[in-house]
């Protein structure tokens, strides 16, 4: 169970948002929506745990999100802008490191299956297109396996089958008592009942 | 006195000493005070705009 | 243990895969290493002297070069950020990263220092205790360089004061390092330097990652 | 922009802005005024030196000095770690304010260093001496603290990089001091007269004690002072800073 309690955030004397609460509960979904700059990415990274609020606190099934044990980090996924992929590794050799270091379950050549990136396992991340690269860091996801999932605009680069995978991905997640936050720009995309809209 | 000041054949490196420190003293008083000058100065410069929009963000339930 | 090994078996793909850029650390070392002979007398007895005291420099001055690929290079494809993320320790996953750039960079210097130490005609019987010194000082080396990398990390053109930030820090290894060549080379006991290069990196490898991982923390921020 | 009143639980800025404003002119005064008797008293009326004659009073500021920039990193260290790990800006702005002193009083003191070393023993610098080798990687700790926080230009980032740094460096302060005293006991050897504390007969010792209180008061009475400078920089246009003096008291 995720929670903000009155987060806020001052960058440089000038305030993002304040007095932010919400909770999500398991198989939960939140959309975060708002013009560029203003504070999504910073709400997220606060979220994962590579920021802090300047005032308020954000938890983690009671546990304060920036000081989370080693083991527990492991239930949160947090994919941004970057992909998260050595340039010099190929797709496979990505997916290989990231399930040695979370320890999730999920075959990475299924993952790949999924995503029709099979046949471009063993090239370098190097020469994937954007769209490509897109998928495979959303593969990375998928096998670290993780509870919560914190993406920000994850459809960037991704055509109509890509998102179509993502969305039938996300439903799955939180069918199976997973929780995510996604920020991005077309929320109609994702929108369904009981889903939690946070406009900053 | 002529005798003191020339501090026996190294009244120069006693004296030069002596005025080093005291010029960094000197120099350290007097940034200081330049430096609180310019953030007073500019704390009341600030004093004066408006206040910035409240900027509480809108959480619902979509149904 | 499994995330040490994942890390570090990781880094050293990586660098292998661009092993062109490994080569620069130890030419810069060479260039420096000849230069010196041009400035000083070529007379081997001025050499020897000299030889101890030019080499350890060197040594530190080329360590600095292969610095971007320790964190910046992550931290630009966002791996670094996973790394924080994961639910392997911080501080392990760290040490892992910098035993991978001690490998990558630092053994290969260790393994040279020896050959120009020939061309400065140090005596044979003087090379094992110069490799041990080296051997006890890549510790506490590669945590400073990491230190310093880290401290930098979020910084566009941060490696130009990594060597300000850096180089103060390493004087000790200095100091001690070259002693343990020089007593090596006069065939004196050199049991006192080589221990306190010991005591040194056995400091920075208990310190060290703590210190580095908050700092690739605050720089990730 | 007006901010709304923050609470620290301890160092909340206008608290200590007020204490310093009390307490640095007492600071400044007494410490000027024994700076003017340590220096006539060590000048005038102390003795000279058996061994090095009158040279032998810049005794009366070269350590005063180094102890003042030891004891401003000292205090900068332990500033940033009370800052970093309690997040208080107060903490963090007071690590900022005794790093350019620090730095200055450790130019100063190489610079007396160097000019008592060219009588005493020929060169103005004696690489040989541990002091003035310690006293330089200071320096150099100093212009690094400063170089990496002007690099930053986010001044949160920049005070939690730079405590991590403050702190390794103080944990490197001794280690150096003493490979660097154990470095000059190789090369040097008894023969080179222990430079600075030969046994000082009592009329020597109470100036010198005056001037090491004279240079500890004026430290903090400038650290104080850009102390609050920093504090009204971080604070902004707090509601408190309203309530100043309209000319802003000295």
């Amino acid at each position: 169970m995720l929670r903000a309690q009155d987060l806020a955030v001052w960058r440089a004397e000038r305030c993002l948002f304040e007095a932010l609460h919400f909770e999500l509960h398991a198989g939960q979904l939140a959309l975060l929506v708002g013009p560029n700059g203003s504070g999504k990415t910073t709400l997220l990274r606060i979220l994962a745990g590579l920021g802090e609020p300047t005032t308020g606190v954000a938890t983690w099934n009671g546990a304060t999100i920036g000081q989370l044990e080693a083991d527990e980090r492991g239930a949160l996924a947090y994919r941004g802008h970057l992909e998260a992929l050595k340039r010099d590794l190929t797709v496979a050799e990505n997916l290989e490191f990231h399930a040695a270091l979370w320890g999730g379950q999920a075959d990475c050549r299924e993952v790949l299956a999924d995503l029709k990136l099979s046949d471009a396992a063993d090239t370098r991340v190097r020469y994937l297109s954007a769209g490509q690269r897109r998928r495979a860091s959303l593969a990375t996801l998928r096998v670290s396996g993780a509870k919560l999932w914190l993406l920000d605009e994850p459809t960037t680069n991704l055509d109509g089958e890509g998102r179509a995978v993502l969305r039938d991905w996300t439903s799955r997640h939180l069918a199976t008592g997973g929780l995510a936050v996604i920020a991005t720009h077309q929320p109609d995309e994702f929108t369904r009942s009981g889903v939690l809209l946070i406009e900053l | 006195m002529s005798e003191f000041l020339s501090m026996g054949g190294d009244g120069a490196y006693v004296w030069s000493a002596y005025g080093i420190t005291l010029a960094t003293l000197i120099i350290n008083a007097w940034l200081v005070r330049v430096k609180r000058g310019h953030a007073l100065r500019r704390a009341r410069e600030l004093a004066t705009q408006t206040e910035a929009p409240r900027k509480q963000p809108k959480v619902h339930r979509v149904q | 243990m499994r995330a040490f090994n994942a890390v570090f078996t990781r880094d050293l793909r990586v660098a292998f895969r661009r092993w062109s850029e490994l080569a620069h650390p130890l030419v810069f070392f060479i260039i420096v290493v000849t230069l010196f002979p041009l400035a000083l007398s070529p007379t081997s007895a001025q050499l020897r002297e000299l030889g101890s005291g030019v080499l350890w420099v060197a040594m530190l001055l080329s360590s600095l070069l292969a610095l971007d690929g320790l964190f910046r290079s992550d931290a630009d494809d966002g791996t670094l950020e996973q790394l924080l993320l994961s639910p392997a320790a911080i501080t392990v996953t760290v040490l892992a990263k910098v035993a991978a750039h001690a490998v990558v960079t630092l053994v290969p210097l260790v393994c040279l220092v020896p050959l120009a130490a020939l061309s400065f005609n140090i005596p044979l019987v003087a090379l094992p205790t110069l490799v041990l010194a080296l051997v006890l000082a890549t510790p506490t080396l590669s945590v400073l360089i990491a230190l310093g990398a880290a401290l930098t990390v979020s910084l566009r053109r941060g490696g130009s004061i990594v060597g300000l930030l850096v180089l103060p820090l390493t004087s000790p290894l200095l100091i001690f390092g070259a002693r343990a060549t020089d007593l090596g080379i006069n065939g004196e006991p050199t049991a006192a330097p080589l221990f306190l290069l010991a005591a040194l990196a056995a400091l920075a490898l208990a310190l060290g990652p703590i210190a580095i991982a908050a700092a690739v923390r605050v720089g990730l921020e | 922009m007006r901010l709304p009143r923050w609470f620290h639980q301890l160092g909340s800025p206008p608290h200590v802005y007020r204490l310093a404003d009390r307490l640095a002119p007492w600071l400044g005064t007494l410490g000027c005024a024994l700076l003017a008797i340590g220096a006539v008293w060590g000048l005038a009326i102390a003795p000279p030196d058996y061994q090095q004659d009158e040279v032998y009073r810049i005794i009366y500021i070269h350590p005063q000095t180094a102890y003042v920039a030891m004891m401003a990193y000292v205090v900068m260290a332990i500033a940033s770690g009370v800052g970093y790990i309690w997040r208080l800006k107060v903490a963090h702005a007071a690590a900022v304010s005794a790093a350019p002193l620090g730095a200055w009083f450790t130019f100063c003191a190489l610079c007396t260093g160097a000019i008592w070393g060219r009588p005493t023993w020929g060169t103005y610098w004696q690489w040989g001496d541990p002091r003035i080798m310690f006293e330089t990687l200071l320096l150099f700790q100093f212009l690094g603290y400063m170089a990496l926080r002007s690099a930053f230009d986010d001044r949160d980032k920049a005070d939690k990089v730079t405590a991590i740094l403050a702190v390794v460096g103080v944990v490197n302060v001794p280690i150096i001091h003493y490979s660097v005293e154990w470095w000059n006991s190789l090369h040097q050897g008894p023969t080179i007269m222990r430079f600075g504390s030969p046994a000082m007969t009592a009329d020597m010792l109470w100036p010198f004690l005056t001037m090491v209180l004279a240079f500890t008061l004026t430290f903090y009475w400038l650290l104080l002072r850009r102390l609050q400078a920093e504090i009204v920089e971080r604070e902004g246009d707090a509601r408190w800073l309203r309530e100043l003096a309209p000319e802003g008291a000295q």
